[in-house]
This record gives structure tokens, sequence and C-alpha cells, in this order.
């Protein structure tokens, strides 16, 4: 039992913190205003908020990592007895850096660098503060290694970091963080990159290595379900300032500001759909006062007559071309003998983790990749077969809601007139006409008229996403392909955008091929859900049969992961065993074995383990 | 001679002296007799090297002045100082030949106890077999030259089987080389003197002997040869000396070419004393200064060849005699001359005939004054000229070699042709392409700036090889006649003149003069002026010696 | 790996043989360019002309003369010279080769010394008065025409200044061998040698300082610093570290190419018998033979850079050993 | 702008102020210096009276640099030879982002084979020298005039340095060009143009294009800058602009002749094309700042 922490001077006292950048044409944007409050060693405080509320400027406020040139930071930060906006980046802030304070960052593919040996950027980190003998050194770091239970530590101390996984990565990360058992840990959004079953192996790595080494930590997220499983006490935050700030349980329970009240509305909770039929609205949440209104089902239900939509035994490789000769040496098996069904009206999600093929499906369906085979017949037509110009037709009915829209908007090219261009081109009617429909669209999709002489980039994210949902609408399509449509987005922009789907279904009976990572937000829209490993499906069925009732291995592995928000689980240990990410990278001679379904129940399709 | 490019990159822009006449008069005491001036190495340089060691081959003013000392011929130039240069004399032959047969049969008779650098003794079979090498080698000049013996035509129709049968008739046992001409020739001891003519050992490859010295019987003989570092001259150990006109014994011991390097570096050496002569001419903007601050190191002396420009007399606007004529009245010689570096580095001229080739008359009528000498442009007659040839207006490029004199001599031709009316352009080409590019009709070339420096001392020389008929063939990069003119009587007559020369020189000589005049009427091109040739040496470098035929004598000067 | 390098040569075949046939293409569009005339000789007869055509194999079909041209440059490797009969092209090549050489390897060193200084100067003192002047002196290097440079290094040193404690130690023009003399070897070449890295020391240092500070806004940078290293050794283990592979694979390329003979200018302005000159003189008399070795040396270095490049990369960068 | 301006400004200059025409010879030119005629020629009479050499800088409207060879006023020849200079590397500039961005987009636009062909093709100019591919193509086009298409080009003309100038760098921009089409091609909005059934041509057009355009402009100042050092190069070994026009090669190369004599025919186009480069880059590095905000962020 840990001593309560009120009773210890905090590790961490932030006061009335003030940070301004620098922005266009010299002046000073503020980021974060007014924001107080302290961490006790032991004591894990999570900083919760979305995008743009300050979080991470906090966390590098308190490193000292922020561009003195650009950003100005004012009032006080006391860490570990340092007052750090007084230390010069000469020299004493390295008192702080890596000894008080140690943090780990969002992204574990691009924090390590690239270049040095694992073992040696660990080793630095050690030596950095200490001396330490060379082999005293490499010793501790493999004993590190080993705490962050990476497998073969001595041996993966060689190894450079593009040859470990994201997991991995992260867990070197941590371990370089440990180096000099920091009395601080700031853990940036350490898991929001990582795939749910990783995210749920790290979360528990934290928790052991919290409670073994006793140190505080700061956990920056904007995930409610992660905040429920690690914080003691909760911050919440919004454009630079603290709205809200308790013992987490307290802030689940009741939280006082509407704000907070919104936020815990919006956020998908896997389970909450227990015994509803239908997909179901997010319930819109009145920002002002935080009360939530009523969750509106889908009223339209799939036509079961005839599928709008047939694939059957899709496949997709990849050569892998290496060494000198840029010859073939392997093959990626994105998408392996896949088959399913959509119906007009219907929403199948594609759920898996990264590098499962889900997003490779759905572009091969289209024929955005050449190396599909296979059959994929829509409404009656076989795609794989059509000619260009025929294809180009055709692809009309079925239109695609990108992960990223602001990537998948011309920079160069007004909203407007990228709505306009498919129109035209198709020849479904005039320019006039075109614009018509644009300006009627961008205010179905909750934007105005206006807004078609933007560009891309004067858009936020989930406009954005708007803007894409109606240039797919441009065409009347029959089927949409969402692929991870709203994984990017706020809690409470994905909650608005969601619901925009689900009203276009009901309006216009389009069936939609829901591809995401997030079962929560799945189990929402979905009819039915297909669950894809390695490229394959290995389970596929109702909605409530997958979830309620999952039989593959895997399927159930990754419903157990899922964060919840709920404080009532922070004690909680998955437990799993530490593996390397499984790639479907195969040697140029491997066929893939025969695979097998069988029907457990009406619809439900498992994979029968070999 | 040994007209190569090389030669007029040799005096690209060169300079000259009015004083020339007093900077050679201090180096002219031949002090023979004094042995103390024996020995000593002469330190040469050059930007570059100029190819095979073959003298039978190489065709370049850089080395035929080596040549001559380390081969000899059965004639020679003599290698004296001045005019009498010009002169051949017997060198391997003992005597002058004897001619027969109405000049078409020359007999030699070959000097005892000659040896090769390499102990071989020299004989009659090694005589024949050098005449027949020229053929086997397709020397440059064989078909030019040596045309004229009997059995050349099928020599050079096939190279490989040559025997010059009947024209080369060698008798070892009175020591006798008999040779036949096709017809008389008046030159053809001249042609006997160059290098090409070498005689050399009876065993040499018959091909291009390339970086490999073949023997000779000269004074000196080459030791070392690599065309990226140096060429190495050193006494012939076999050599004694049975003719000081023809083949003198050197002064110094050992002569080190050196090649690379740049034209300002080489002058910086001398000028150091870490080099005694540099091959290229020393940059004209170094010149002002050098000829006050080392006035005693430059030497000027007059050179056989004329600055011209050919105008080609089958196409538009030039073949209007008008239109040439025109050209021949408008450019400023004085102008030109201040290009080339003043009057102290060139002369005018009106005649193609250089001022000191034999035959030479001074006459001039394209200048206001006509008479002897030119004396300003008629700018008035020429624009007369042009209007009444209708050409005015025409398109005319000059095409001329990138060297900066003979840019500057296109650039001011160009002025000129703009002053008269005409819409002109200038070309300039890559020296080395450029000769050969005005040659071949299919190029078009309208008018050009060039060179002609004399192979020996004849007047055919320059009449007949650049303005003769056989010196046109139409679409060839061979075909020196660059105007392209072929006048029937003219031509006649220089044939005439040549076989006179075999029997009446004075006449023939008389006759070229006219010829001359009798050409520039036909106005085939505009003589400019007659460059002088400057040479830098260091301080040590005593007797220097010039020749109008190899140039520097460098065998005869000491350096100690 | 044996496969890999046979490959890599086959690649280098190709393209060598691509560029030999342009060059001899290129040589025969050129007007004038009759190698037979010019052979022969000025005024030659044209039994003469005819003679050393057939000699020399000119009346051939161009095919012929290029399988002709090719056999003797690489199979018998008695090529000659067009413009100076007699003179074998490889040995001349192969002795123009150390003075190039020897240009480019000097200034090579001074460089990458000077380049490298300049970017991680400029960087550390970014926006600072250190930074704007390394930054004004490498931008007029590079705006600088290297010719023009070397020909003002010459009017100081070899004549305006020349007679001053200055530069009296400068040696005319031109080269000298290592082997002949060391120390005059050295002499002669220290202003070229400055002149040529004048210009890449400007590129360089350029590049490195945008590279350097373009890896500043990188992740791991950041992972660095927070861990508590000093300031220095971010700059010079971390941010250096990974900026300097592009800087590493442009010099392997600069190394080729400048060796191969594109130090031409350099070389011209300071008399150095070099390939480049050579090459230059070579295209000046179109004397084909020449060119055409010349050019394939060229070529030559240019393809070993690049395979030399990729091995580099592979060592320097982990990141390409996948695979 | 300056340099234009003062470049524009030539035949005013050289009309009007200095009185003389630059691309005559003016070997018998005189100029009243403090009211005496002086020779722009001179020769020299000391000594043993070698050599003539052009006047040297006056500083005053007439021959304010003095003379070059020909006795013309190198103040004006700096003035046409800077037009010469900037319209040869502005034009080859154009004639090489077009061919090049043509190149490149085929490349990478279509793949396959046509990629294969001229990526190839790319490589191997790649490793044939840039100055020693310029030089050879000048020597053959400087000895011919030919005809492309209607056009007649004489082998003086202007014409011939642009295009040469303009070609060699083409595989140096279809390179990155290639690349660059290659991941808009990529992209997610290329995708998602195709998903949408735009038409191939018009996704090259519209998509494609518009955001190559960028990489293009961004490539113009330095190439520029680099073709005003390479024009300057080939001229100054003769294979350049052909006399009597000037550009600031043409003119270093006469300086070259009298660079102990007369340093400033070689000193002022130095500084000038130094000038020029410079101030081409920095609006080089401008602009990119302006149109790539990745490489801004490190400023």
């Amino acid at each position: 039992m840990k001593e309560p922490a009120e009773m210890t001077a905090p590790i961490l006292k932030i006061e009335d913190l003030s940070v301004a950048f620098l922005g266009a044409r010299n002046s000073w944007n503020r980021v974060i205003e007014g924001l107080s409050f302290d961490i006790r060693p032991g004591e894990t405080v999570a900083l919760v908020g979305e995008s743009g509320s300050g979080k991470s400027v906090t966390s590098l406020s308190v490193m000292g990592l922020l561009d003195p040139a650009t950003s100005k930071v004012e009032g006080r930060i006391q860490l570990a007895g340092h007052e750090v906006l007084n230390l010069d980046e000469a020299g004493k802030i390295r008192h702080i850096r890596g000894q008080a304070a140690a943090m780990i960052f969002q992204e574990p593919m691009t924090s390590l660098h690239p270049i040095y040996r694992v073992g040696d950027q660990i080793t630095e980190a050690l030596t950095s503060h200490r001396d330490l003998p060379k082999a005293e050194a490499r010793k501790q770091a493999i004993a590190l290694l080993e705490r962050v239970r990476i497998p073969n530590a001595a041996r993966r101390m060689e190894d450079y970091p593009h040859a470990f996984s994201g997991g991995m990565r992260q867990r070197v990360m941590i371990a370089m963080a440990l180096a000099s058992r920091p009395k601080l840990l700031i853990a940036d959004e350490p898991t929001t990159a990582l795939d749910v079953t990783v995210q749920g192996e790290i979360l528990d790595l934290l928790k052991d290595i919290q409670a073994e080494y006793g140190m505080a930590m700061l956990f920056i997220t904007h995930d409610m379900g992660v905040v429920a499983e690690m914080a003691d006490r909760t911050v919440v935050m919004l454009r630079g300032r603290t709205v809200e700030q308790g013992p987490t349980a307290e802030i689940f329970a009741h939280p006082r500001e509407p704000y907070t009240k919104a936020l815990l509305a919006s956020v998908p909770v896997l389970g909450s759909m227990k015994g509803k039929p239908a997909p179901l609205r997010f319930p819109l949440v009145d920002m002002k006062t935080g009360v939530a209104g009523e969750a509106l089902p889908l009223q339209s239900s799939p036509d079961l007559s005839k599928p709008i939509l047939e694939v059957r035994n899709l496949v997709t490789r990849f050569d892998v071309r290496g060494g000198l000769l840029n010859r073939r040496v392997a093959r990626v098996h994105a998408v392996e003998n896949v088959s399913f069904r959509i119906f007009p009206g219907e929403t199948l999600s594609l759920v898996g983790e990264s590098g499962c093929g889900k997003s490779t499906t759905g572009k091969s369906i289209i024929r955005l990749t050449d190396h599909a085979t296979g059959s994929v017949a829509m409404a009656g037509d076989e795609l794989f077969t059509l000619r260009p110009e025929a294809l180009r037709l055709k692809r009309r009915e079925i239109q695609m809601i990108p992960q990223d829209p602001l990537a998948s908007m011309n920079p160069r090219m007004t909203v407007g007139d990228a709505l306009v261009e498919p129109f035209t081109e198709h020849r479904m009617g005039t320019v006039p006409q075109a614009r018509e429909k644009a300006a009627r669209l961008m205010e179905q999709v909750g934007l105005t008229r206006d807004m078609l002489e933007r560009y891309p980039h004067e858009f936020s994210g989930g406009q954005r996403q708007r803007v894409c949902i109606a240039r797919a609408l441009m065409l009347d399509p029959k089927l949409i392909i969402a692929d991870e449509s709203v994984s990017a987005l706020d809690v409470s922009v994905k909650a608005q955008v969601v619901n925009l789907l689900l009203d276009i279904q009901d309006r216009l009976g389009i069936a939609f091929l829901f591809i995401s990572h997030d079962i929560a937000v799945v189990e929402r829209v979905s009819h039915r859900i297909a669950v894809m490993y390695m490229g394959e499906i290995v389970e596929i069925g109702p909605r409530a049969e997958i979830l309620e009732r999952p039989r593959h291995a895997y399927t159930r592995q990754l419903i157990g992961a899922v964060t919840v928000p709920d404080p009532g689980r922070r004690h909680l240990r998955r437990n799993q065993q530490i593996k390397e990410l499984k790639t479907p990278i195969r040697p140029l001679d491997f066929r893939p074995p025969a695979r097998h379904y069988e029907e457990v129940a009406p619809g439900h399709l498992v994979m029968v383990e070999a | 001679m040994c007209e190569t490019r090389s030669l007029m990159t040799r005096l690209r822009g060169h300079i000259l002296c009015g004083a020339a006449a007093l900077a050679l008069g201090t180096a002219f005491q031949p002090a023979f007799a004094d042995d103390g001036h024996y020995g000593g190495t002469l330190k040469l340089l050059g930007v570059s090297s100029e190819g095979t060691l073959d003298p039978q081959i190489n065709y370049t003013a850089r080395y035929w002045p080596l040549f001559i000392w380390t081969h000899d011929g059965l004639m020679a130039f003599k290698k004296v100082n001045g005019p009498e240069s010009a002169e051949v004399v017997p060198d391997l032959a003992e005597d002058m030949p004897v001619l027969s047969n109405d000049g078409k049969t020359y007999t030699f008779k070959l000097r005892q106890g000659i040896k090769f650098s390499n102990g071989k003794d020299l004989t009659v079979d090694d005589v024949v077999a050098s005449f027949q090498r020229i053929f086997k080698i397709s020397s440059p000049t064989s078909g030019s030259f040596y045309n004229g013996i009997v059995g050349a035509d099928k020599c050079l129709a096939e190279a490989a089987t040559c025997t010059l049968e009947g024209g080369i008739v060698a008798d070892a046992a009175t020591n006798t080389i008999t040779i036949n001409l096709v017809a008389p020739d008046a030159e053809f001891l001249y042609k006997l003197a160059v290098p090409h003519a070498s005689i050399v050992p009876a065993d040499t490859v018959m091909k291009d002997a390339g970086n490999e010295p073949i023997p000779g019987t000269g004074s000196y003989m080459f030791e070392s040869y690599d065309p990226n570092a140096s060429l190495i001259m050193v006494r012939n150990p076999h050599f004694q000396e049975w003719s000081k006109e023809a083949q003198p014994k050197g002064y110094v011991d050992r002569i080190e070419y050196t090649f690379g390097g740049t034209e300002e570096a080489a002058v910086n050496a001398i000028l150091n004393g870490q080099a005694d002569w540099m091959y290229e001419p020393v940059p004209t903007d170094r010149l002002a200064e050098l000829s006050v601050s080392n006035p005693d190191q430059l030497r000027v002396s007059p050179l056989v060849a004329w600055w011209y420009a050919p105008m080609n007399v089958n196409i538009a606007p030039f073949n209007s005699l008008e239109a040439r004529q025109a050209l021949n009245y408008a450019v400023d010689r004085d102008a030109l001359v201040s290009i080339f570096g003043g009057p102290a580095l060139a002369t005018p001229v009106c005649t193609i005939l250089p001022p000191d080739m034999p035959g030479h008359v001074d006459r001039c009528d394209y200048t206001a004054d006509p008479g002897e000498l030119w004396s300003a442009p008629d700018m008035d007659k020429a624009l007369a000229l042009v209007e009444a040839s209708g050409t005015k207006g025409q398109k005319v490029t000059v095409v001329t070699d990138d060297s900066v004199t003979s840019r500057g001599v296109g650039t001011y031709l160009q002025t000129v042709l703009s002053d008269l009316g005409y819409d002109a352009t200038v070309q300039s080409i890559s020296g080395d392409i450029q000769f050969t590019y005005i040659q071949n009709t299919n190029n078009n070339v309208q008018i050009s700036v060039t060179q002609w420096y004399q192979d020996y001392p004849a007047p055919s020389n320059f009449l007949n090889v650049l303005f003769g008929c056989d010196s046109f063939t139409p679409g060839s990069d061979s075909s020196v006649n660059m105007s392209g003119i072929c006048d029937k009587g003219l031509d006649d007559r220089m044939k005439a003149a040549m076989v006179l020369g075999s029997t009446d020189p004075e006449a023939a000589l008389k006759e070229w003069g006219d010829i001359d005049y009798d050409m520039m009427k036909l106005a085939p091109a505009v003589p400019m002026f007659t460059p002088k040739d400057v040479d830098l040496i260091s301080t040590r470098v005593g007797n220097y010696e010039f020749t109008s035929q190899f140039h520097w004598l460098v065998g005869t000067a000491w350096v100690q | 790996m044996l496969a890999a390098i046979l490959s890599r040569l086959l690649r280098m075949v190709v393209v060598m043989f691509g560029i030999s046939v342009i060059t001899f293409l290129i040589f025969f569009a050129t007007p004038s360019s009759d190698p037979a005339a010019r052979i022969a000789g000025k005024n030659a007869a044209q039994e003469t002309i005819e003679a050393v055509r057939k000699d020399f194999g000119l009346d051939r079909p161009l095919y012929v003369q290029y399988g002709l041209m090719m056999q003797r440059l690489f199979i018998s490797q008695d090529l000659t010279s067009f413009a100076n009969r007699g003179q074998k092209i490889i040995p001349t090549v192969m002795a123009a080769a150390p003075a190039t050489l020897s240009l480019v390897s000097g200034a090579a060193v001074l460089w990458m010394l000077g380049g490298i200084l300049t970017g991680i100067t400029a960087a550390a003192f970014r926006g600072r008065w250190p930074d704007k002047i390394l930054m004004g002196l490498s931008m007029m290097a590079v705006a600088m025409p290297v010719f023009w440079v070397g020909e003002m290094v010459n009017l100081v040193t070899q004549n305006r200044l020349h007679d001053t404690w200055a530069f009296s130690w400068v040696p005319a023009l031109g080269y000298t061998p290592f082997s002949q003399d060391p120390g005059l070897w050295f002499r002669s070449m220290v202003f070229p040698w400055l002149t040529l890295a004048f210009l890449y020391i400007g590129l360089y240092g350029r590049m490195l300082r945008t590279g350097i500070i373009e890896t500043y806004q990188e992740d791991f940078i950041r992972t660095a610093r927070a861990k508590g290293l000093t300031g220095r050794k971010v700059l010079l283990k971390h941010a250096t570290r990974s900026a300097i592979i592009p800087i590493v694979i442009m010099f392997g390329m600069d190394f080729g190419v400048l060796v191969g003979g594109a130090a031409v200018l350099t070389e011209v302005v300071f008399g150095i018998n070099g390939v480049g000159r050579l090459t230059y003189q070579a295209l000046k008399v179109l004397d084909l033979p020449m060119i055409m070795a010349t050019v394939l040396y060229a070529s030559f270095f240019v393809v070993i850079a690049n395979a030399v490049v990729d091995l580099l990369c592979l060592l320097i960068d982990p990141r390409m050993r996948r695979a | 702008m300056l340099i234009v301006v003062a470049t524009l400004l030539a035949p005013v200059y050289a009309k009007h102020v200095a009185g003389t025409d630059p691309f005559r010879s003016g070997l018998s030119a005189k100029i009243k210096i403090d009211g005496k005629p002086t020779p722009v020629m001179q020769q020299s009479t000391e000594g043993l009276g070698l050599g003539v050499t052009p006047i040297g800088p006056t500083w005053g409207p007439q021959y304010m640099l003095g003379a070059d060879g020909q006795g013309r006023d190198v103040a004006a020849r700096m003035l046409y030879g800077g037009r010469n200079s900037l319209l040869i590397a502005g034009a080859s500039t154009l004639i090489c982002l077009f061919c090049a961005a043509i190149i490149g987009i085929a490349a990478g636009y279509s793949g396959g084979m046509v990629d294969g062909v001229l990526s190839n093709l790319i490589d191997m100019i790649w490793a044939f020298p840039v100055y020693l591919l310029a030089i050879s193509l000048s020597i053959v086009m400087i000895g011919k005039s030919f005809a492309l298409g209607p056009f007649e080009i004489s082998s003086g003309s202007l014409i011939v340095p642009i295009l040469i100038i303009g070609l060699v760098y083409v595989p140096y921009v279809a390179r990155p060009i290639r690349g660059r089409v290659m991941a808009i091609n990529q992209s997610e909005f290329v995708m998602a143009a195709r998903g949408l059934g735009i038409r191939r041509w018009k996704i090259l057009l519209r998509h494609i294009l518009p955001n190559v355009s960028t990489t293009l402009i961004v490539f113009a100042p330095m190439l520029m800058a680099l073709n005003i050092v390479t024009e300057s190069s080939l001229s100054f070994l003769s294979v350049g602009v052909q006399p009597p026009n000037a550009s600031w090669g043409t003119i270093l190369q006469d300086g070259q002749t009298l660079l102990y004599s007369r340093p400033w025919v070689s000193l002022a186009p130095g500084l000038a094309i130094m000038v020029t480069v410079l101030l081409l880059n920095l609006f080089g590095d401008v602009l990119r700042d302006v149109l790539d905000p990745k490489s801004a962020r490190g400023r």
C-alpha cells in the first residue's frame, strides 16, 4: 500500500505557467496560460485534453526543451528542488534532464537515433551523468533492456533501431529513461502510435516499473481510457488552461465542469452497445452544460436481398526488393484470400492492427493498387476485368473517405474545385449544377457554402474530414469505404463525424466498408465485423456475435486489450506474453496454407486453427 | 615548311620589333673556335608535346627544328644565321647532284664512313629504303613533295608493296644513288632537305615509329621521349663532323625539352634563369613590359609568311570580283598590324609572296595611293565597288580560329564588312578544326582568316599551292586553295614557271613576281601582313642564330 | 555478393558502352573532323589521305570503326592519337592521371575539413554573426567562377605580390610530380588546392549547416537532449552524424567526377597537365581516340564513385543495410 | 533587378555616354584625356617597342573600365555582355526546366518501360562530366549551322550556347522531378483523385503538374545561377558565345590575355558574375523558404 501522496513534498510543482510561441509577423501566441499543478513522489498525474490543449508543451517546458528563440515561458516550475526556468542551456539544465526527470515520446519510430546501435544509445544515457566504466555501463544497459522485458537483451544491444518494432522501440525508450533512475518520468502520449495490444503491454510495463522504482509519472494523453487506467490524479486541459483537476476516480465519477462531462460522454466505450441491435449515434453533448443528449439509433436497416459488393478470394502481394541488386527478395502477403459481402445500407467493419492488411483490402477493392488478384463484384460488375475507362466510370459508385483528409486533398485546389471536379468529370451535370450540389453538401456535412473558396489547409481536422465526405457524396456512391476515417480525430469531433456518417447512411441507404482499429467506434457503427490478422480474415460475423462471443484467440486478445474509461480497472494487468509483432513478409517460395472457416452461429465464421 | 597548326600557334598573338636589327646585331659574332663554349645543358620549354618522333611523319614546327639535328637527308639547308640559311647544301651526299636527262635524273654520291647513332654504317640501301618508307608509312608529304619520283604513283596507290622501281636506283659498288623524276622539278632539292626525306636505317619499322626514337646520323640523338613530360636529346656518340654548314657539331651536350605548364609560367621560368627558351610565343601582354625590362633577352626575326583572308570566289558575295577588290581596298593593314602587336612585329603586305620570298616585288594596287607599298585604306573606292557589285546587304560570315589574334582580325574584318554595307558576323572555331574546315567547300565558307608559312624558299610554295587548280578539291578537307580559284591562264603560267625554274631560275623568279601581281588583280584573298618571330631566351644563351627555314638553330647556341 | 558485384560491373559496362557510342557519334557529326585529312597533314595529296584513311580503317563502316577502336583501346591497348601521330593514348592518359589525382585529393582534404568545420560552426552559431559571416563567404565561394578565382590568385601570387615575402615561395605554374620533388610538388599545388577547395567548402558548408539545422527538428535530437547530453555532444555526435550522410554521398560523387577530369577549368588556369586539360585539348583538336579514352576514363570514375557511394551508405547508414 | 535594369540601359550608355559601339573594333580610336587626344590602343614606345596595350580604366564616361584588345569600351561591353549572359542563362534555364519537366514527368508518371529507358538515359548522361559534354556539344554545334524544323540556327547564334547549357543540366533536374512526380503520384490526394474516377491526363494536369511546379520554381534561380557560371566557363574556353558578340564569359576570356597589364578587363566581369550569382542564390533561398515550409522551419 502506498503512503498517502499528500504527506510528501511535491517532486514537480508548476505554478502559474504561461507559454507563448512566436508566430507569424512576430506576434506571440499564448498556448498555455496560468497552468498550475503538482506531482508528488510515486504519484501518477495524467494531463488530458484534445489536440492543441497544450499538454505536450507543458511537458517540454518542464524539461526545458522548448526553443528559447521561438518561445517564451513564464511562471514557476520547480522540479526536484530546481527552478527549471532559471537554469541555462549551457550546463545546469542537464541536472534536470535525464536525472531529475526523464521523458518518453509519442513517436517511438523517430525518437531513437537511426544510425546508432540501441545499446550505445542506452549506454550513452547511463554515462552522460555518471562516470561508469564501459563494461559496467554495458552491463547496466543490458539489465535495463531486460527490465523492460526485451527478449535476448544482450544480443539486441547490437541492433539498430530499425530492427525493432514500434512497441519494442518504446520499451527501449523507457529503458533509456530509466537509465539514471529519474524521480519523475514524463510520458508524452507513449502509446498513441501503438497498436492496441501493444498499448496494453506498454501500459502494464509502465505500471510495473513505476511500482518498482517508485517514481512519479506525468502521463500525457488524449485517451480517457488510458487515463482511467493509469492516473492517480487527472488534470483536464482545454486550450492552454486547466479545466478541472482532481483524483481520477472523482473526475470520472463526478465531473464538475461541462467540458469534462462532454469529453467523457463522447468517449466511445466498448461494451456500451450490448443489447442494441442497430448502430447507434453518439449522444450529442452540449459543450456549455456538458449534458449529453439522446443517442439516436440508425433508422434504416440493410437490404439483405442482394449484395452490393461481393469480394472473393482477394489476394494482394507486394514484392520486397533489396540488396545491391534491387532484386526481389521476399513478398509481403498483405491480403491473403479474403472474401466477404456487403449489402446495401449495411456497414461492415474491418478491424485489426496496423499492418494486418485492412487498408490494402480497401485499396485493392477499388483497384488503387496493381497487385491484387481475385474477384470483386460491384453491383454485379466484375471490377477486376473492367477496362480502364469503364473502371473509371464505375468508381463513381464506390467512394473512399481517407484517414488523413489533408493529405488526400490537393493543396493547390480550393475545396470548391475539389468538389466540382469529380462531378463534371463524370459528366453528371454542368459546372453551376456541380457548384450548387457542392454547396448543398457542404451544408449537409455541417459546413457553410462560403467555405468552398478556401484551401484545404485553412480547415481544422474535423472540417477537412467533412469536406472529404462531401466530396465522396458528390458522386452519389452506393458504397463508401471509410479507411480509418475518424481515427485521427479528437473524441468530440470523432463523435460528430461518426454521427454524420450514420446520418448519411440513414438518409441515402449507402453501404459502408468501415476500416478501423478502434474497436469502440466499430462497435457503434457496424452491422457486421470482420477481424483481420496478418492479411487474413480470422473471424467475421454480426457485431454482437463477434464482440460478445469472440471465438478466435486473436479476436479475444484484441478485445481484451481495449482500454476502458473506468478507473475501476486501474490495477488490472493483462499479463500478455511479450512478442515481436509478426510480419506478413514471407520468402518467395512461401505457399499460404489452405484455410477453413467454421460457421459457429448464423453468419459467424471463424478460421479453424491449423 | 612545317606548316602545321603548331606553327600558327607559335605565332599567335605576336609581336615584333623595329629594333630587330639592333637586337640581332648583338647576337651576331659567330665566335667559333672557342672550345670553351662546348658542353652544358640547354633547357627548352613547351606547353605541349606534338606527337610522333618519326622524322618522316612528324610535320610540326615544334619538332622539325630538332630533327635537323638528329637526322640528315641527302641535302640540307645551311645551318647558318640569316638569309643564307635558305640555301641547300650537300649533306649525306658528297656533292651537289649531277643532273641529266633534261633535269629529270639526279645522281648523288653518298658520303663514306658515316654511322647511324646505333653504330651501323650508312649505306645506299638505307637511302633506298628510306625513300620507300616515305610511301609505306603514308608520310604527309608523300603525295605532294615526292610524287614526282618515277614509281611514286604506284606507291601512293599501294603503299605496302612500294618499291619505287626505276625511281630510286642504288649502286653499292660506286656508292651512288640515282633518282629519276617524271618531270623536271626546280624545287626537288629543297624537298630532299626537309626532315621527311631523312635517311633512316633500312631495318626501321615500316610504320609510324611513334614515341620510339629512330636512329639517325645527326650530331644529336633522342635519348628519351615522354609526350607528357619531356624529350631529351644527347650527343650522337658515332657522329663525326663532315660538313660544318650541313651538320655542325653542336655546342651543348644535352638538350632537355620539357612539356606542360603555361606560357606565363614559361616566361617566368626563363626570366628566372630556370629555362633557356620557350617554343610558344610570349604572351602579348607581357611583351610591352619585357621589351623595356629585358630587351637583351628578346630576339626578333623576320619570317617568310603571311596572314591573309582567302575569299571564296565560287559563292556570293565574293564570286564578284568587285566585292573582293572592295574589301582589299577597305582593309586597314595598320589596324591589323596593331592587333598583332604593332609595327615592330608585323609589316603590311599587298602581295601574295612575302617580302623575303624570292620573286617578291613591292607592288600595291589596293591602297589609297597605288604604288610600291601599302599606305592607307581607300574607303570611297571600296564603297563604290561594293555598290557596283550589287552585293550590298548580303550576309557574310568570317571564319576565324579561336586564337586571340585570329579572333581579333576576324572581328576587325567583320567591322570593315559592316562598314561596306554587308551583314557580317564572325564565327570562331578551334584552330585545329578551322584549318580543315575552311578548306572544305561543303562548309560554304565565304571568307576566313588564316596564315601560311613557307615550306621551302620557292614562290610556288605560296602561289601554286594556295591558288593553283591542283590545290582545289571540292568536298575535301584537304583543299588548301581556300579561295577555290582556278584561273586556267594563270595556272598554266605557274606550271611553266616551275619548269622554267629548273633551267633559268632568274627568269622564273621574275615570272613568279608577275604571276603574283596578276593573281592579285583577281583578288582571291586579302593579304594582310607578314609577321615576325619573337624568341625569349635566357641570359646565358649565346650565339643565337635564326634561319628562315627552321627558325632558331638550337645546336649552334651555347650556354657556357 | 558476387552476383551483386557482377551486376554492378554489368551496369557499368552498359553505361560506358552507351557513353562511348554517344562520343563516337558526336564526333562523326562534327564538321571538318575527317580524321584522315588531319592525320595526313597540311596540304596532303588526296592519295595520301586515301592511304591514311585505309591504313587507319577510316574507310570502313562506322560500326566496324567503332569495334576497331574499342579493340585497340581495350585489348591491344595500342590506340594512337589522330592529332599527334604515334602518341599512344593509354600511357598518355595514365601519365596525366597523377596530376589530376594530386590536385583533387589535396583539394578534397581541404574542402572536407573546411566544409565540415564551416557547416558545424555556422549551425552552432545559427543566426549569430559567425554564422552570417561564414554563410556570406560560402555564398561568395559558390558564386565565383572557379577559373576566375584561379586567375585572380595567379594575378596576385605570380605577379602583383610575387616579389613580396607573402608569395615569393610560390613556384611557377605547372605540375611537378611528387616523386620528382615533394617540396616543389607541395608548393606548386597549394593555390590550385585552395582555389578548387574554396568552391566546395562553400557548397558543403552550406549544405551541412542546413542539414544539421534540419536534423535539429528530428525527434531523436529531442530524445538526446532529454537524456541530458551536453549541447556539444548533441551537436557533434547526434545532429552532425546524421547530417553528414548526404555530404559523404555528395563527396563521393564530386570526387569521382573531378578525378575523371571535371577539374578542367582549374587545370587549365593553373597549367596542370591533368586528365581534364588533356580531355579539353583533345576535344579542341577533335582527337577522337584521346576523347574516347578520356571520356571513358571519366565515366569510369563516375560509375565507380556511384558504387563506392552506395557502399559507403551501407557502412554509415544502418537503415540501408536492411534486406 | 538592378542588374536587369542596368543591362537594359546598355544601349543608352553605349550611344550617349561612351559614344562607342561595343561590337566594332576601335583600333584607331582616340579619346580625349585632359584635353589631349590619346589613342585607345597604345603602341609601346620604350625599350624594344614591342606590343600594343589597350588603354586602362579612365574612370570617366568614356572607357570607364578601359579598352579590350580590340579597342572596344569594356564598360559598354560589360552591359551588353550582361544582357547576353542573363539572356542565355535565363533562356537555358527555361529550356532545361521544360525538358526536365517533360522527361521527369514522363518517366515518373508512366513508369514501366518508358521510365526504364528514360532513367537509364539520364544515368548515362549523368556519368558524362558536364563540362566535357558541354564542350563537345559546343564544338559540334559551333562548327555547323543546322536546321531545327523551320528554323535555321547559324553557328554564331546565341541559341547554340542556350541549347547546350539548357540541355546538359537536364538530367540533374529531371531526376529529382521524376522522384517528385513518383512521390506525388503515390500521394494520398492522387490516390483520392483516382478513386474519384478522374481521368489520367486530368490527374496529371490538375493534380501533379501544379505540385511539381513548386519544385521547378525552386530550381529556377539556382539553375540560372549555375547557368551563368557555366556560360562564362564555356565562353572562357571559347566554346560559348561567339565574337564579336559579348558575354561576361567572353570578356573574361578577352581579359585573360590582358590579365597582367589590364586586370580590370578580367576583374569587372568576374565581379559582375559573382554578384549576379550571389543574388540569384539568395533569391533562390528566399523562394525555397516561401514555397517549401519544411525547410523554412529549419532556418
